[in-house]
């Protein structure tokens, strides 16, 4: 995997994980500088606060207020090491499980306290997944 | 100055200037490639692909508008130069040096 | 066998998917006041959205990935947020629209005030999503959206002077009322070329898992497909042409609308009509609530698909729940369907540069379509179009203060 | 473009608001050619309501609504050709264009309407 363009084949792409499920978009990349030593990919970042920093004053505002709203108590930042990237092609496969995941939490609260609740809506765990 | 971290994004389009001030375009892309060692491998920028927009240069401030004008290439005046790594002094993201000799 | 099924079921999707609230509506407006003038404004909007779907679809069948999804992972998050707004914003207005649609096509029908169909409409709508997959509500209401061809039979029964139509193919200036006809020229162009089309047919692409093999049907689909779905539109100003302008009858309600193939087909004319409103704009309902969860889907990088289960992407199916309840909203309180519809149309036609400009980029990347980049013809084409959409986006807003309502 | 009429007279106050948020967003200040094409519009499609309605092809329950909308019709432009028509011959042609809208609407639906 060598010859990566970080711009244009990693930052705002696709994440998933082990199981090719998705988990958000590469937010940002962490890049490690250090002397005589060329810049190290440290991390993908992914979560709404990234996001509201690249995009402009009135994003993090209301990423603020969403996560008060929310009463949310982690960041909302999750660090994927970049070494977890096991591949690049219409999406980037993480070696990692998306379940436990920070990003997953809105995902995760939704589909137990709302979508569950109304009828055929199927099992979140691993009931069937397709219609 | 070691162990500092910064986002990629703070990099996107960012002008580059040499040794004597002068711009010598904006970064445009970041190559990387595998680093094997003891410990592992690590993933590590190889090259910054630098790119100019000749007479529409002033127009290049917009991620659209240079991704239209690197769209019509040569007919726009767009040229990409490569930089190697132990060029690019990163001290202040904001402000892309080239290590000029 | 299999091939033929896709290409014959990608034409039928786009004839039954073509005509919704917005192109019933102003190609009756167009054809009631300006005969068949305005006719070469619809078949520029028709071929414009068959480049435009053809390119989507071939850029999600070869690199996989939908359209939202490279404008966000090419332009970055930052620039995405502009199409990202204002296509919901859009979208919400057209897809409050197509609920109009339909409710007004029931009180027709039951006498019961459109106001009352609205909730129950977004309901049924939100039940079929919930449970249908992206089959069934892709195919499933195209095909009976097939029920619109009746007017192209009505046109057919009025004897129209096809000379006479097929002039009308040309451009031509306006001798009266200018303002009011290029008003309905931008909106004729909002109504054939909706953002919401390409999102939905991109989606579709990957939901239906094309690949580089699906170029041909790609082409088929979006290309004959459309022109035949164009010709439905076009069949609507013939017909409005022959019924209400020789009358001097103008279109202000959609109740008016329901006299247009009384003439040619009688008391079935008037039953088909209510149908094909009906199920039209029904089908466009889903279509558009669908998109918009695409987009946001999409663009966050959030689990998506109509033919997973709601639990397994619950992101995706809250946000089409809230969206096509919020949508029944302003037909509930008693907003004019049409006038709502004009609006939306209106917008639609100034959003158009957010997402046809992007394309000049995305179709000419040869690391993600390779061979399969923009020839010179279909480039020709994306730049008209990308110079007619900055014309409307310009012309639209100004046009609808003088021309407008 | 003219003010949207619920079905129900309860509910006029929202429509009324609905309305006036999309008038403020489009529409010329109508003339008075405008209202008059209205009100001819109006008097041709209530005339062709009535023949489809008596030849069987058009439903009462349809009728009735056409005429329900036709009487809107009549109502707003009647107040707006008050303001618009000034001159003696403005007015009679407003009052001749608004009488046969009349007569037109009676024709409409006049048998009981099955609501």
């Amino acid at each position: 995997m060598s010859g990566v363009a970080l711009i244009h084949d990693v930052l705002d792409a696709q994440l998933v994980d082990r199981r090719q499920r998705k988990i958000g978009r590469a937010d940002s990349i962490a890049l490690a500088l250090s002397d005589n030593a060329p810049p190290r990919v440290a991390a993908i970042l992914v979560g709404g606060p990234v996001r509201a920093q690249r995009i402009g004053r009135w994003a993090v505002l209301l990423s603020h207020a969403l996560r008060a709203v929310g009463r949310v108590r982690h960041n909302g930042v999750t660090r994927i090491p970049f070494g977890a990237v096991r591949r690049i092609a219409e999406a980037i496969e993480v070696d990692m499980d998306g379940d436990g995941l920070e990003v997953k939490h809105v995902e995760d609260w939704l589909a137990e306290h709302v979508i569950c609740r109304i009828p055929g809506a199927g099992d979140e765990r691993d009931g069937e997944e397709r219609k | 100055m070691s162990g500092r971290e910064v986002r990629l994004e703070r990099l996107v389009g960012r002008r580059v200037r040499d040794a004597g001030g002068r711009s010598i375009g904006r970064i445009e892309e970041l190559i990387c490639g595998i680093e094997l060692h003891e410990h592992g491998r690590d993933y590590v920028v190889r090259e910054f692909r630098v790119g100019t927009f000749g007479r529409l240069d002033a127009l290049s401030g917009s991620k659209l508008v240079r991704e239209l004008l690197k769209t019509l290439g040569r007919v726009s005046g767009y040229r990409e130069r490569r930089v190697g790594w132990q060029l690019m002094d990163l001290g202040d993201p904001v402000h892309p040096r080239l290590r000029g000799d | 066998m299999k091939k033929w099924a896709e290409l014959a079921l990608g034409i039928v999707t786009s004839i039954g998917g073509f005509l919704e609230v917005g192109s019933i509506a102003t190609s009756a407006q167009a054809g009631a006041e300006f005969g068949y003038q305005l006719l070469w404004v619809l078949i520029v909007g028709t071929l414009s959205l068959a480049f435009l779907m053809e390119m989507t679809g071939r850029l999600a069948a070869v690199s996989r990935r939908t359209y939202v999804d490279h404008l966000r992972q090419c332009f970055g998050v930052r620039f995405f947020m502009a199409p990202l707004i204002v296509v919901l914003i859009v979208s919400f207005l057209v897809l409050a629209s197509e609920v109009g649609g339909v409710s007004i096509a029931l009180q027709m029908a039951t006498g019961i005030g459109f106001q009352w169909w609205a909730v129950p409409v977004a309901l049924a709508g939100w039940l079929l999503l919930w449970r249908g997959t992206f089959g069934v509500v892709e195919q499933g209401t195209a095909i009976l959206g097939l029920v619109a061809l009746v007017f192209a039979v009505g046109a057919v029964k009025l004897h129209p002077h096809w000379g006479e139509v097929v002039r009308a193919a040309l451009p031509s200036a306006p001798a009266h009322d200018r303002a009011r006809y290029w008003y309905l020229a931008v909106s004729i162009l909002g109504a054939s070329v909706s953002p919401y089309l390409f999102l939905f047919y991109s989606a579709g692409a990957v939901e239906d898992g094309w690949t580089e093999e699906h170029l041909l049907v790609n082409r088929v689909t979006a290309g004959l497909g459309n022109v035949f779905g164009g010709g439905l539109a076009i069949a609507v100003v013939v017909v409005a042409a022959l019924v209400f302008s020789t009358r001097g009858i103008r279109v202000d309600r959609y109740e008016q609308i329901s006299l247009l193939l009384a003439s040619p087909l009688g008391r079935a004319g008037v039953a088909l009509f209510l149908a094909t409103l009906c199920i039209t704009c029904f089908g466009s309902t889903l279509e558009i609530t669908l998109s918009i969860a695409y987009l946001l889907a999409q663009g966050f990088g959030w689990e998506w698909s109509e033919n997973l289960k709601p639990a397994k992407d619950a992101r995706f199916a809250m946000v089409y729940t809230v969206v096509i309840v919020a949508a029944a909203l302003p037909i509930a309180i008693g907003v004019d369907p049409l006038a709502l519809t004009n609006l939306s149309m209106t917008l639609t036609a100034a959003s158009l540069p957010l997402t046809v400009v992007p394309l000049l980029v995305l179709m000419n990347d040869r690391e993600v379509l390779m061979k399969h980049v923009n020839g010179w013809m279909t480039n020709g084409a994306l730049v008209l179009i990308a110079l007619l959409s900055l014309v409307l986006f310009v012309a639209a807003l100004p046009l609808q203060k003088l021309g407008g309502g | 473009m003219t003010v949207s009429r619920t079905q129900h007279h309860r509910a006029r106050r929202p429509a009324a608001i609905g309305a006036v948020l999309l008038l403020a967003a489009c529409g010329p200040a109508p003339t008075l050619d405008d209202a008059l094409a209205t009100v001819h519009s109006w008097t041709a499609t209530t005339t062709l309501a009535g023949d489809h309605e008596r030849s069987g092809v058009l439903s009462h329950r349809l009728a009735a609504q056409l005429r329900d909308r036709g009487a809107d019709a009549h109502r707003e432009e009647t107040q707006s050709l008050d303001t618009l028509a000034r001159s003696a011959g403005d007015r009679r042609r407003a009052q001749a264009a608004l009488d046969s809208l009349g007569r037109a609407l009676q024709t409409l639906g006049a048998q009981p309407a099955a609501r």
